[in-house]
């Protein structure tokens, strides 16, 4: 029973970052009609955003490669020690610290990635808005097919940006200290102390989520740009012949799915260690994650994103895959057996193909979309 | 930009010598003279180093380039020479090999057997290379060493730590001068139990690949040996990038040492997460739970950060040896490119010199000589102590690091501290050990091509 | 007997009954129109014809063999041939391909793997295109594009392309929607036309007044679901039911 | 001409002649250049140019005439190179086992994925195709390791595997009835040096006979239907077609292409890897299919080549190149210049490159390197602006 309940928070953690991003997935198809390739790669940017915050706020890579790419720190040469060649050690110090000493500056580093959130907001939605304006935008009335190439495109040309800047290994990024250890959630449950304990971050990472899905709803729901987008969403056309310009609310509406994105990246920052190609890693369950939610269908994308999630930890979960072979009586050379051990590899594309094959559109798709 | 290690002039030089290199006719013409694959016959050698330098170990790949241009210039006399000066052997004398200048050429690996083989063949056929050195994952060696056997040069394997490269899948033109699994856990084992005691139980989390069957067979084997319990052993996908799903199941599993059989990408988030999850933090029937590296890779280290602190693994090499050979080394390293060498870096620099004396010892380029001169040879001063070639599996054997994850840094490349410098003799196995093969693995017949 | 018979048919959608117990028999070689309100079920007893739908309850024969259940395909190698509402042809495609392509279904049925054969060497494809095209008065534009025809010639592509294939009853959804009347003329001219020409059996579904009583022999109203009259034109004009069924609806 | 009208025979006869003289075309400077770099007339470069054509020739009779869009199409060729590397272990080292086998295992996987797959159109299609390539790589790369290799690849291991077919040659070397396939001719001419090698020509037979049976399926019922479907799905119900078996053939037919070359590359290096089914190889696939002109004939052998070539050549140019090729610059403007080139354009940096060419082409030539082709020739000969394009529009009477 821990085990399951261990699992199932898993599954909402993991679900709950697929589910971001295919949320933003789904707001740029469901309004614009187009097929984003290189939203994995606003993810993986709002990460470095994250890195790069680090680097502004001080000491995040203290022990880091070389490589950092942007730093704030004041370089002393410090005769008593000495680096690896025995020069005189250059001993870097944040600016933050220089200026508003230790305590300012070691809470400015600890608490970078939070901050890097807020800042990674209009960083993301100029990066959306020049991508809308630039290049999506002469791509509306391209076949999907043209979107999903230029997309998959740049989303090579971002990653390899990324990594000119910052190199090709991953990096990670601090959380703060106070969040760094686990949480101790089965007490809340009425088990022991120490039965059931998650890691603070992404339990916050989860409750993050959450919260930006039910804002980007609500934003949908309430407010009349999300009127407007909603109607646009079901029937572009009708909306277009009431008299509203539509293309008017599409810039904003792409810079709001890459701040979700981008958001999304940062807190994850700190749980994965983003590399340049992280963007191109989560791309492809997330297109599935889309898809078996339905294309152009938002709750669908965040339903099949943590059951995508949940499915995905019970495939990791050891005990019922041994206790299954052992119950078959197979022996550990047994091919069968070695692809029961194995369904982690496989699972999310195992369930997709049985949920595409059972609902045609997959959960909540609607008639017509995206099926030529 | 001053930046660059070309000045127009010296390129131009090697240019026009590059020049005179080529109208040499490829290798085939020239084989039916000398009788091995892409015989020089100009005043030039051109070896080529097979690295990634794109993909998820490009940073590795691009420092084992690094020291490969180290090595080069060395061996042609510029620079400070670097560890000719503490080698055992004297042979090279800066005026490359026999007399001929070495050149090289480089191509991209992008860890993926197939196209590191396809880059292979692209240097040997296009190039005319008499010798491919590099990789920095063994499917790709174990891939570029057959098709160097087959094309009949010399292979000098990079970083590749799995068993089967010099056990099942050896070859008689190939040779490693890195350490492999059954080292790591026999040199780990020592120390674990020192550290730990031995009445621990062991949780493994391993890559789904060759590699992690390996190295997790070698821990396995060595820590069961002393008297540790195996609870579980779990594969994880390789790339899996979240690895919390595998983690949580540890907490509770009885187990008080994780052992992370990953490498890469992979070992800075397992470990990462590991911690967050609060494993270091946890007290199993009153001892601390521990978690266990076997691989140590200081450039990947450096991206887990503070989470390495205490955490036990092993190592080829390290800059922080106290050595003249490692000393000469990183001097001569990090004073060209401002960092110290990684161990990938170290193994690929001592490869390229240990070729190149091998050939001016057996005077021919013919990788039958060569594959003789380094069959059994024995010589020191190159950071390991004395090391010997065997000549049964071509494997080096040498003094095993075991290190440790450094509590306070006194700087960005002060990762890690040497705990145990294992002695050879703890690591050594006889070449048709059940993990190498058997009596089955044979490195056939060198092949010398056309 | 005649050639399609509809009998007791009914299909609901949640809880709107679009089909209430359809009775409907077409003479062979007799021009047949649909009419009735909007609403009144007209696409949906078009739908159950080609297999799109499968109704409820009922029954639907074709020339005796019951048609419910068949795909698409299986029920134009019946012999119902279909024309849309707005022309569903090979836009991409030249005229000629356009044409070409219901005459390998005649020829070669549901599927043949025909992959190595030039299409050009198919001579008696080429005459039955050819042929259809000049019935149609298209043949110059055969090198065309498609989609490059006016409407209308859009539209008499179609027909050819549902000509050709010699069906024996013939579906036509509404030929003339949204056609200027010049274009509606030509429609009525060249259906005139292909009536004399040939045995076939047509049903309309149509809205236009004036296209029905130029083709139609009979005319069955349908309002709500249900058949109101099956009569002449003649009888129809005027026939207090169906006053009764297009007031009411102006009244609404 | 052999059942192809005059300007498809023409087609052929390029194609044919660009095979044969590849050696040559492809080396155009001499060794001693500083541009002999650029050469890529090397037989291990020839051979892919060649095979990967083949594999966008079949994807082009899915992709270019129906339409669908497949996203798995790498793990037929990993399927092929693996049968073809069990022939080799099973029964013996001659290709003309291992190649048609490959083949034949191949169209047998592709008939039970299309018939899955094909369930689903449009998007649904493209994930479910790219669903079952991912599960053929995570597999073969972890659990069926026993029968792939793994990591370290599927090899042949003579003096284990049982290859009951030996005979009394014994080659362990891939061969057709006992002719290496390695075996090379070089000739020098003056600075040039040319090698001819039987392992690309058997490629390039293959590509040929390849390109011919394309243009046939073009020009056949079959190619019309294909294009039917399209172009207009339900018109092709509604005119009593039965679309799930064509496109089902179509699927077997550029599977089965896919496994073709599997096969060569096996033929070509006695090797097989889990990673030529990755996702992305499957992504490059398609990238070759729009940068060379989706639909159209050449187009798939055009762009098959330019990306390989970018891979092979760029991949491999090094600052030490760049710094003699900008030479005659002012040194500052050399050192900036080799600077941004080294880092964001060539060598480890080639992938910015090719994303870049890869959105001007879908951006400003949509119809690919053969449209822009057509339009070169256009704006050449103003006289007729009116040229037919390569002959994929013109109709079929």
């Amino acid at each position: 029973m821990e085990e399951f309940i261990q699992q199932i928070v898993n599954g909402l953690d993991r679900g709950s970052a697929y589910a971001l991003i295919a949320l933003g997935l789904t707001l740029i198809f469901g309004t614009l009609g187009v097929v984003n390739f290189a939203h994995g790669a606003l993810f993986m940017i709002g990460a470095f955003v994250a890195i790069l915050m680090g680097d502004v706020l001080g000491d995040i890579r203290e022990l880091g490669s070389a490589d950092d790419f942007f730093k704030l720190v004041q370089v002393v040469e410090d005769p008593t020690q000495t680096d690896f060649l025995g020069r005189p050690l250059a001993v870097e110090t944040s600016y933050w610290v220089v200026w508003f000493g230790e305590n300012v500056g070691h809470w400015l580093s600890d608490w970078s990635v939070p901050i890097a959130v807020v800042v990674s907001i209009p960083i993301m939605i100029f990066i959306g808005w020049a991508m809308e304006r630039g290049l999506i935008r002469h791509f509306y009335h391209r076949p999907h097919a043209d979107q999903i190439l230029v997309t998959f495109g740049l989303a090579i040309v971002l990653g390899d940006l990324i990594r000119a800047m910052y190199g090709a290994n991953p990096i990670q990024a601090p959380m703060p200290e106070a969040l760094s250890g686990p949480i101790d959630l089965g007490i809340y449950l009425g088990y022991d102390i120490g039965t059931i304990t998650y890691s603070a971050w992404r339990i916050v990472y989860f409750f993050f989520s959450m919260s930006i899905i039910a804002a980007v709803f609500a934003f949908l729901q309430f407010t009349t740009f999300g009127m407007v987008v909603r109607a646009g969403m079901a029937d572009r056309e009708t909306v277009g012949l009431l008299g509203i310009n539509i293309n008017k609310y599409f810039t904003l509406m792409f810079g709001l799915a890459a701040a979700v994105a981008g958001v999304a990246g940062v807190m994850f920052a700190p749980i994965q260690a983003p590399s340049y190609n992280l963007g191109m890693e989560y791309l492809v369950p997330c297109f599935v994650v889309v898809v078996v939610g339905g294309m152009g269908s938002l709750p669908g994308a965040v339903l099949a994103g943590f059951l995508l999630g949940i499915v995905q930890s019970f495939a990791s979960l050891p005990s019922w895959k041994t206790g299954l072979v052992e119950s078959l009586g197979l022996d550990d050379t047994n091919l069968l057996a070695n692809l029961i051990i194995g369904v982690d590899q496989i699972a999310i594309y195992l369930i997709a193909i049985i949920i595409l094959l059972t609902r045609p559109r997959g959960l909540m798709g609607r008639k017509g979309v995206m099926e030529d | 930009m001053s930046t660059s290690n070309f000045t127009r002039r010296g390129v131009l030089k090697t240019g026009a010598v590059a020049g005179a290199g080529l109208a040499v006719p490829t290798y085939l013409s020239a084989a039916s003279h000398s009788g091995f694959t892409n015989a020089p016959t100009g005043s030039t050698v051109k070896i080529g180093f097979n690295v990634p330098q794109t993909g998820p170990y490009a940073e590795e790949g691009l420092d084992e380039l690094r020291a490969q241009e180290l090595a080069v210039e060395h061996i042609n006399g510029m620079g400070d020479g670097g560890m000719l000066n503490t080698f055992s052997e004297k042979n090279l004398d800066g005026t490359g090999i026999l007399g001929k200048k070495v050149e090289f050429v480089t191509g991209d690996t992008q860890t993926k057997s197939d196209v590191a083989r396809a880059s292979a063949q692209q240097m040997i056929e296009r190039e005319g290379v008499i010798m491919v050195n590099g990789g920095s994952s063994s499917g790709v060696a174990v891939a570029v060493q057959a098709l160097c056997q087959e094309a009949g040069v010399m292979f000098m394997a990079g970083l590749t730590h799995s068993n089967d490269t010099t056990g099942k899948d050896r070859k008689a033109n190939g040779f490693r001068h890195f350490f492999n699994s059954y080292m790591s856990g026999a040199a780990l084992a020592p120390v674990l139990e020192g550290a730990y005691g031995n009445g621990r139980r062991a949780y493994h989390l391993t890559a789904d690949y060759n590699w992690g069957y390996t190295t997790q067979e070698a821990v396995q084997t060595s820590t069961e040996a002393m008297g540790w319990e195996t609870v579980e052993t779990v594969l994880t996908p390789v790339g899996a990038g979240d690895f919390n799903s595998y983690i949580t199941p540890v907490l509770n599993s009885g187990a008080d040492v994780l052992v992370l059989n990953h490498y890469g990408g992979d070992m800075v988030n397992s470990l990462s997460q590991a911690i967050q999850a609060g494993i270091r933090d946890r007290m199993v029937d009153g001892t601390q739970m521990e978690i266990i590296v076997p691989l140590y890779s200081e450039l990947m280290a450096a991206g887990a950060g503070s989470n390495i602190e205490g955490v036990f693994g092993s190592m080829n090499w390290n800059w922080q040896l106290q050595d003249a050979g490692t000393a000469a080394f990183t001097k001569s390293f990090g004073e060209k490119y401002g960092r110290p060498p990684s161990n990938a870096a170290h193994t690929c620099y001592v490869q390229t010199l240990l070729y190149a004396d091998a050939v001016t010892r057996a005077g021919t380029f013919n990788p039958c000589g060569v594959v003789e001169a380094l069959e059994d040879f024995e010589f020191d001063g190159m950071g390991n102590g004395a090391t010997t070639y065997r000549g049964a599996d071509h494997q080096c054997f040498k003094d095993v690091l075991v290190v440790k994850g450094k509590e306070n840094p006194a700087n960005q490349y002060d990762t890690l501290e040497i705990v145990e410098v294992t002695p050879r003799a703890q690591v050594e196995y006889a070449p048709d050990h059940p993990s190498f093969g058997g009596a089955d693995a044979s490195l056939g017949t060198c092949n010398p091509g056309a | 007997m005649g050639i399609l018979e509809v009998k007791g048919v009914n299909k609901r959608f949640g809880g709107l009954q679009a089909l209430g117990d359809v009775n409907l028999s077409v003479a062979e070689n007799t021009v047949h129109a649909i009419i009735g309100p909007n609403g009144a079920g007209k696409s949906t007893l078009l739908n159950v014809l080609v297999g799109k739908l499968i109704p409820d309850s009922g029954s639907v024969m074709f020339d005796g063999q019951s048609v419910l259940g068949r795909k698409p395909y299986e029920i134009n190698q019946l012999g119902i041939s279909r024309v849309f509402q707005t022309p569903e042809i090979f836009a991409e495609l030249s005229v000629f391909e356009n044409v070409m392509i219901p005459c390998f279904a005649k020829r070669d049925g549901a599927f043949r793997m025909h992959a190595i054969g030039d299409v050009k060497h198919e001579a008696d494809i080429h005459d039955m295109a050819a042929a259809i095209l000049e019935d149609v008065n298209m043949i110059d534009k055969r090198h065309m594009t498609a989609s490059s025809l006016s409407r209308g010639d859009k539209r008499r592509l179609e027909m050819a392309m549902c000509l050709v294939q010699e069906p024996r009853l013939l579906l036509l959804d509404e030929p003339t929607a949204g056609m200027a009347r010049a274009d509606t003329n030509n429609t009525i001219d060249l259906l005139k036309e292909i009536k004399e020409k040939r045995d076939i059996t047509m049903a309309i579904i149509e809205h236009d007044m004036h296209v029905v009583f130029s083709l139609a022999e009979r005319i069955t109203v349908l309002a709500q679901g249900t058949p109101l009259v099956e009569e002449t034109p003649e009888n129809i004009k005027g026939h207090p039911k169906v006053r009764e069924a297009y007031l009411g609806e102006a009244q609404v | 001409m052999l059942g192809l009208n005059k300007k498809d025979f023409g087609l052929l006869l390029l194609v044919a002649f660009l095979a044969v003289a590849a050696p040559f075309l492809l080396n155009p400077f001499p060794e001693s250049s500083t541009l002999s770099f650029l050469n890529a007339g090397y037989p291990a470069l020839m051979q892919l140019f060649a095979i990967f054509a083949i594999v966008l020739i079949g994807f082009n009779i899915l992709f270019g005439l129906t339409g669908y869009l497949s996203f798995g199409h790498a793990a037929f060729i990993g399927i092929g190179s693996y049968t073809a590397m069990w022939m080799y272990k099973l029964l013996n080292f001659n290709v003309i086992i291992a190649i048609p086998m490959a083949m034949l295992v191949t169209g047998l996987f592709a008939l039970v994925i299309g018939w899955i797959s094909l369930r689903r159109t449009g998007i649904y299609f493209s994930i479910l195709t790219l669903a079952f390539a991912e599960m053929a790589y995570r597999l073969s790369y972890s659990v069926l390791t026993p029968i792939t290799g793994g990591e370290t690849n599927l090899s042949p291991n003579p003096a284990k595997d049982p290859m009951i077919l030996k005979g009394e040659d014994g080659l362990t070397v891939p061969h057709l009835f006992g002719f290496d396939l390695n075996a090379k001719q070089v000739w020098e001419l003056g600075n040039w040096s040319f090698t001819f090698e039987a392992g690309y020509y058997l490629c390039a037979l293959f590509l040929v006979v390849s390109f011919y049976i394309s243009i046939r399926i073009f020009r056949s019922p079959f190619g019309l239907m294909l294009r039917a479907i399209k172009s207009n799905n339900q018109r092709m119900s509604y005119t009593g077609l039965n679309t799930k078996p064509y496109m089902l053939a179509a699927f077997v037919v550029s599977g089965v292409y896919a496994g073709l070359a599997g096969g060569l590359l096996v033929a070509m290096d006695a090797q097989a890897g889990a990673e030529r089914m990755f996702w992305t190889e499957s992504g490059t696939i398609v990238i070759m299919a729009i940068l060379g002109g989706v639909g159209t004939l050449l187009g798939p052998i055009l762009g098959a080549g330019a990306i390989k070539y970018m891979e092979k050549i760029l991949s491999s140019i090094s600052e030490a190149q760049l710094h003699t090729w900008l030479g005659i610059l002012p040194d500052w403007l050399e050192n900036a210049m080799v600077y941004i080139m080294a880092n964001f354009f060539v060598g480890h940096a080639w992938h910015l490159t090719l994303g870049l060419v890869f959105m001007l082409v879908v951006i400003f030539v949509p119809g690919g390197l053969v449209e822009l082709g057509q339009r070169i020739a256009t704006k050449l000969s103003r006289k007729k602006p009116d040229v037919t394009p390569a002959g994929e529009n013109n109709p079929a009477e």
